[in-house]
């Protein structure tokens, strides 16, 4: 019998290693996995780089990660913000490696990697600081960036429900990341309200299947 | 003469009578947000936002708020009937893919030919952020921009060739000042309308670019 | 209000010009919009490239709008199947032109085109005849084909629910193209076994939403 | 010596014992779908469909057959407790993002090198038809072929070099024939198991590639 479900989560963390690169799910708080970033800051792991579209909101969740000084580099796309005060701080200090990614970039990068692209030509970001030193290529007219996939060791990420399985349903506006941040790690590990019986979620409605899914923890 | 500058909720207001019923609109944050209040009630409009979400209503009451119901703006909101909710990869798939029928972003700098600068001043000590600004300039069919017409210093925002980092490469559809709409041409730029008892001559001394002007602007 | 339904399939591919490309979801006959190929048939347009996975089964759908020598093209992974034989007489004939396509490659490409990428270094078909004469690229020690977008002009697809907003839910495997064929193209048509009221469909299980979607009928 | 090669039934039989619990797995169209019948029926074994479901369960009970619920080879099947639908878009992310674990594929052709060609005879009047093969031989972690070791005319299927068109390069990980387990490693063929009976030299001839062999293959 498959069960992914791990008791604690710091059972679900305790693989991550130094120097990791790791997805963080949500966009701000809504979809932010704070128990399994909580359990990743007592866990110790450090030189991290993370993926996330943020870089921290006061100083919970991946704030308090910062804070701790776990974090060697941060792909996001919307670090600054009236209240992103850890990372200002690290990031005016020299602390903290910053690369910065327009958000559908930073999706579709994700993408690529979960579904084995080499690379994509993207509209975005053509002519803009973002893309300098970067190959453009003309097509049909309009202009392209190349961008490469971005992928991780491992992922974090929220849902809603899951089962033994893996698979995963979410709530609301806290889904944004997660489905495809889910395909693009080689360990998945997710933090559900609720562990519902195999057979429980419908099969037309489940978002992430659970091939995409290693472990998942009831938080 | 003397002329009167729209207030924010005028210049809300004029965009929002531009936007047509069956659209598909993603409304920037900051003053292209305060549009959604003056929709036409009786339209049927479909606000988009970045983070997830089709068929965005308004600010929930009091109590009411969600934090997993938010918009691109991490502010409380609410959906329509009929609205929805998606991951990111097909919230940008929209964005990117010709979906989105108007985009209304602010601004820092416009150029004559439709560039757009808003979201890095460029100084040294700056921490830029950009979100899914660039998204929207390359994806939605058409960008409009919402904008005082000066700085506060004076200084104007449409310009012949922005100084800032852009956003995009002639993007600008339109632009909505708090003094004219202008449309960006291939022909240059177009002023449609003015604010009541400004003259030609005074619009053009507070832009950065030359300026035509289409017949109903005396 | 916005009401994306019309009365009858005719009326709902009448807009189909000579010389279209139209998507066509299906895999094999699951999913397969009957109704609107027939209507189709019956509307008369011509030198239509059509996109769908296979190239018709028996003497229906596909098959028939291929046996009304509508098609002029057909790009697809898998034409030759036991009841192909419309396909496969007008393809002896030199009747039809093929671009065959591996399905990874033309699932992948359909969605470029709705997401409005340039391009993209694909893994499939790397060193085989499929490409032949195309762009490759080595990729951290992988190799890679650059494929371009497949978008259409109208995509006809099949759902099982609908509301007037055009939101729609599948059924079972019949899902297949249906969500990626309607991003692809400029007008999707879906023929629906229900019309169901707004707000009927659970917003967390919307899989194709309205804004994809410019037509639908019931059937 | 006498040997007896092993039936279509044994040899998916022998297959199924290499799949672990857990596996995501995807079996070709032809013999590699037979190889469902004989997983142990006490492990838990994902398999996916690429038109769009995982946890496939068997074929319906006569009378229960669902035109919508089919799996790639287009006959009717079924779909376990703790399945789930999805589109293309999704299901081709599975089989080339590297999230299958296993797919079991046939054969026209295979190369010491582990070129692998199953798709397209070549011949001038043939209307070739891909599918899902190169996906499934670029994409998944490993890849198993299923073949007869000699075609009906008795030619060896395993060669030198593929004269038929490629599915994938350099892309197999094992084979097992009616006589044999063949590992493809950077050092060439190396027989793991052969059926009872056979000797080396045996099998050599019918193969038109060098085979090494390992110590339990006597």
């Amino acid at each position: 019998m498959i069960d992914k479900t791990v008791a604690t989560a710091a059972d679900a963390v305790a693989q991550i290693y130094d120097g990791a690169t790791v997805m963080i799910g949500g966009f701000g708080s809504a979809g932010q996995p704070a128990e399994l970033i909580d359990a990743l800051i007592a866990q110790g792991a450090r030189e991290l780089t993370i993926v996330n579209n943020n870089a921290g909101n006061g100083d919970t969740g991946l704030a308090a990660l910062l804070k701790a000084r776990r974090v060697k580099k941060i792909i996001c796309s919307f670090p600054r913000q009236s209240d992103s005060y850890e990372f200002d701080a690290l990031y005016r200090a020299g602390e903290i490696e910053l690369e910065l990614v327009p958000q559908g970039n930073l999706a579709c990068r994700i993408q690529a990697a979960g579904s084995g692209l080499g690379a994509v030509f993207t509209p975005t970001g053509y002519g803009t600081l973002l893309a300098q030193g970067k190959e453009t290529r003309e097509i049909n007219g309009k202009h392209y960036v190349l961008e490469y996939p971005i992928s991780a060791d491992f992922a974090l990420i929220k849902a809603q429900q899951g089962d033994r399985w893996g698979n995963l349903v979410y709530r609301k506006t806290a889904r944004n990341f997660g489905p495809i941040m889910a395909a693009a790690a080689k360990v998945t590990i997710a933090q559900v309200s609720e562990i519902v019986a195999l057979g429980a979620l419908d099969p037309e409605q489940v978002v992430t299947p659970g091939i995409f899914v290693q472990q998942l923890v009831a938080v | 003469m003397t002329y009167q500058p729209l207030s924010r909720d005028q210049l809300a207001a004029r965009v929002a009578r531009d936007i047509p019923e069956g659209s598909y609109v993603n409304l920037g944050i900051g003053l292209p947000t305060r549009i959604a209040n003056f929709l036409d009630p009786e339209k049927e409009i479909f606000l988009h936002s970045e983070n997830g979400l089709l068929g965005m209503g308004p600010a929930p009451a009091p109590g009411e708020e969600d934090p997993e119901l938010i918009n691109a703006g991490k502010e409380f909101v609410t959906l329509l009937t009929g609205g929805c909710y998606f991951h990111h990869g097909d919230s940008f798939t929209m964005m990117r893919g010709g979906h989105i029928d108007i985009c209304v972003l602010g601004a820092f700098q416009i150029a004559a030919n439709g560039d757009l600068a808003n979201w890095h001043t460029g100084a040294a000590d700056a921490i830029p952020a950009v979100g899914g600004a660039m998204d929207l300039a390359v994806g939605a069919r058409k960008v409009f921009v919402t904008t005082d017409h000066v700085t506060k210093k004076g200084e104007p925002k449409i310009v012949e060739r922005c100084s800032y980092p852009l956003t995009g490469v002639g993007c600008v559809d339109r632009i909505y000042t708090d003094l004219a709409v202008i449309d960006v041409t291939p022909q240059g730029l177009l002023v449609q309308e003015m604010v009541p008892g400004i003259t030609r001559e005074q619009l053009q001394a507070m832009t950065g670019a030359a300026l035509q002007f289409s017949a109903n602007c005396q």
